[in-house]
């Protein structure tokens, strides 16, 4: 089945791109390590701050993850042949979209390891309900960043426009990741906002694709 | 009383700049449109 | 869903067919009105001086860029509506070569197979073909234009194209890499597909040329067959503004 | 030309009107007293930007779907228009929160909405503006506005529940009483500035026809 071949070769190229640099992983869990340890040493490093401090580091290092994605593609001037082997262009969508959420989940365990020892939070004993509320913030993030990273490769100012971008679009998943990951510390359960974000990434996951060939359509 | 002067003020500088931009702006592209255009660079 | 075979080489579908094909870049005509077919089994030389539209008419066929008006087919399939339909059998290696540099040669080879829906074979292969044997392992930055040329054409060589449509291929080949682009392009228009060539190396192109298309300043300055042209194109083709 | 200021016309007389009743005609808030009046000023900005946001969705997805350039510029008017009203409804919002409430912002879900809708079509704006070439410009815009749209009840709700778990739901905007004189200046802010929009949109929309012909010729 040729889909599941382009899906898998696109993935596995960027992940090898990735991997060979390590430019953009190093990029992105530093950023995030600054902003957790900033943010822990301004508002002070109770537990109960945590989930909020590590969503926001994540939001960030993600602002800063998803230019790269499509880095590659641009400087090498390799998008022209990218987008003119057949087949269609929504293969591309998610190739690109299961490497961030790989690189993602990876951001989200070593933030995890960092909160749990800055903040002192016990996470192993929470690890089912966080593995869940990290999949689907992992998710979320991932639909539309990947849409994005296709929309700022023809735009000038890319580093400009992705916070501006990104964080508006993004806010449900970071509000809802907050509330749930407090709920899951504090064992009560958060229906609300898993229906926002089980929303939220459903509807990204249907409209992301179609939009993205529309963005990556020839002039 | 002033911050309602001061909001009402705003709204109304606000429109009246861009409506008169507006206007400008339609007065040099219909009058642009008449004048020979320059080549520009081919890819 | 690999690559369809040619059709059978009736004569009547052209390879390549454009009427009144235009593209506009803001104010500027890149290509303007061309209207040219080419048979099957041919290799079609495209020349003019720089900024007479050659590229921009070789990415309308290859669907990279869209008409502004006019129309083009690729062995019937339009290149707007059918456009999956023509990439499926058109093969393009632009001038830049295109290749992830941090990625060694076999993997560009194996990313571009997985694409093109032919994962499973083997890359040596293609390397040799190239002359790149042995070099699979090494990253592409460190290759120089002319090797990464040479794997720009082993990445579209194996996809086994109907239609080649190559933009300025010579660049930075040295004698044998010139021998490799005519092999390529011969095969594939012995398999009943054609070839599409833009140069400004004449003396190069014309050895395997069936016929000659001049642009200038986006318009269709002459088409006609090589031995037509002979040896004074060069001239012609630098005379227009 | 002429229908373009017979609606100018409508459009200054309803705003003077509403103008009039907002400020002199209708009586004081008992809570408010005189600001209220700045409600008048406040709401009416905020109504037409969603307005605003809604048409240049409506537009973008026309755009993709038929491709034809009337609908790119009215996404792209729409979406000019909808961010210097949501600058002004937040401006306004603002400064009705000073006297009213002593502070410049609340974190009412309604504000936040209203901001972060102000920046998802600031950066529909900047991409279509950055974009390297026009008609991918639009292309992109319409792409973000189309997100930013459907992007927008969740944001809604997510803020409201977010922060109704600290404060309860401030008393601005609809949620006062209002007494019928007093809804009768808001309703006549609403209508004016209905037709103001229309009137704006219509201008803006020639505006960017003979822009891209002017580009185009």
């Amino acid at each position: 089945m040729t889909t599941i071949d382009r899906v898998a070769a696109v993935t596995s190229k960027e992940l090898l791109l990735e991997w060979r640099g390590r430019q953009t992983a190093t990029a992105m869990g530093m950023v995030a390590l600054l902003v957790i340890l900033f943010l822990g040493v301004v508002l002070g490093s109770e537990p109960a701050r945590a989930p909020a401090v590590l969503w926001v580091a994540m939001g960030f290092a993600t602002v800063l993850g998803i230019p790269r994605l499509t880095q590659a593609e641009v400087e090498q001037q390799a998008l022209e042949t990218l987008l003119l082997y057949p087949g269609s262009r929504e293969h591309i969508y998610w190739g690109k979209f299961l490497a961030l959420v790989v690189m993602l989940t990876a951001l989200l365990a070593f933030l995890w390891a960092l909160v749990g020892v800055l903040f002192n939070i016990p996470i192993w004993t929470h690890l089912p309900a966080l593995i869940g509320i990290g999949v689907l913030g992992v998710i979320g993030l991932a639909a539309i960043g990947t849409l994005l990273a296709g929309v700022v490769l023809h735009v000038r100012a890319r580093e400009l426009l992705m916070p501006l971008l990104l964080l508006p679009l993004a806010l449900p998943v970071v509000l809802g990741c907050v509330r749930l990951t407090e709920a899951a510390l504090a064992g009560r359960g958060e229906g609300m906002w898993l229906v926002v974000l089980g929303v939220f990434g459903l509807t990204a996951l249907l409209v992301c694709p179609i939009l993205f060939e529309v963005v990556m359509e020839e002039p | 009383m002033g911050w309602i002067a001061l909001a009402y003020g705003i709204v109304l500088i606000t429109l009246t700049t861009y409506v008169l931009v507006l206007r400008r702006r339609l007065r040099d592209a219909t009058r642009a449109r008449g004048t020979p255009t320059q080549h520009s660079s081919v890819r | 869903m690999s690559n369809p075979d040619p059709p059978a080489a009736s004569a009547d579908i052209p390879a390549i067919a454009a009427t009144a094909l235009t593209r506009r870049f803001g104010r500027a005509w890149a290509v303007r009105d061309l209207t040219f077919a080419v048979p099957p089994r041919s290799v079609l030389l495209v020349v003019g001086p720089n900024g007479s539209g050659k590229t921009t008419l070789l990415r309308l066929l290859a669907t990279a860029l869209r008409p502004t008006s006019g129309k083009a087919t690729v062995f019937g399939h339009d290149v707007v509506a059918h456009a999956e339909m023509v990439r499926a059998q058109v093969a393009f290696v632009s001038a830049t070569p295109g290749v992830y540099d941090s990625l060694t040669a076999r993997e560009n080879l194996q990313f571009a197979a997985a694409m093109c829906g032919r994962r499973f074979e083997p890359m040596t292969l293609w390397l040799e073909r190239v002359g790149l044997a042995g070099l699979g392992e090494h990253p592409v930055r460190t290759f120089s234009q002319g090797m990464k040329r040479r794997l720009a054409l082993a990445r579209a060589w194996l996809a086994v194209p109907s239609v080649l449509i190559l933009d300025e291929p010579y660049n930075g080949l040295d004698a044998e890499g010139v021998r490799l682009v005519h092999t390529m392009v011969t095969e594939t228009t012995q398999r009943g597909g054609c070839a599409v060539v833009a140069t400004q190396e004449w003396e190069r192109g014309r050895r395997i040329a069936d016929g000659v298309l001049v642009l200038s300043g986006g318009r269709l300055a002459d088409h006609a067959p090589a031995a037509h042209f002979a040896a004074h194109i060069l001239t012609m083709a630098g005379s227009h503004p | 030309m002429r229908g373009q200021t017979f609606l100018g016309a409508i459009a200054l007389g309803l705003l003077a009107a509403g103008a009039y009743v907002g400020l002199v005609a209708s009586p004081p808030d008992a809570f408010q007293g005189e600001y209220v009046r700045i409600m008048y000023a406040h709401v009416p900005n905020a109504w037409v930007a969603y307005v605003a946001f809604a048409i240049t969705c409506v537009a973008s997805a026309l755009y993709l779907a038929k491709r034809t350039p009337v609908y790119d510029y009215i996404a792209h008017s729409a979406t000019e228009l909808g961010v210097v009203f949501t600058g002004l409804a937040l401006v306004t919002g603002s400064i009705w929160g000073r006297p009213v409430w002593g502070t410049w912002w609340t974190w009412d879900a309604r504000l936040v909405t209203t901001a972060v809708l102000f920046f998802i079509y600031l950066g529909a704006l900047l991409v279509r503006g950055l974009a390297d070439d026009p008609r991918r410009g639009a292309r992109l815009a319409a792409v973000v506005s189309i997100v930013g749209f459907l992007d927008v009840p969740v944001i809604h709700y997510s803020v409201v529940w977010f922060r109704t778990l600290h404060q309860p739901a401030s008393l601005t905007r609809g949620d006062i009483k209002i007494a019928p004189p007093m809804l009768a200046a808001l309703l006549l802010g609403l209508l004016a500035f209905t037709v103001l929009f229309a009137y704006l949109l219509t201008l803006r929309i020639r505006l960017a026809r003979a822009e891209d012909a002017g580009e185009a010729a």
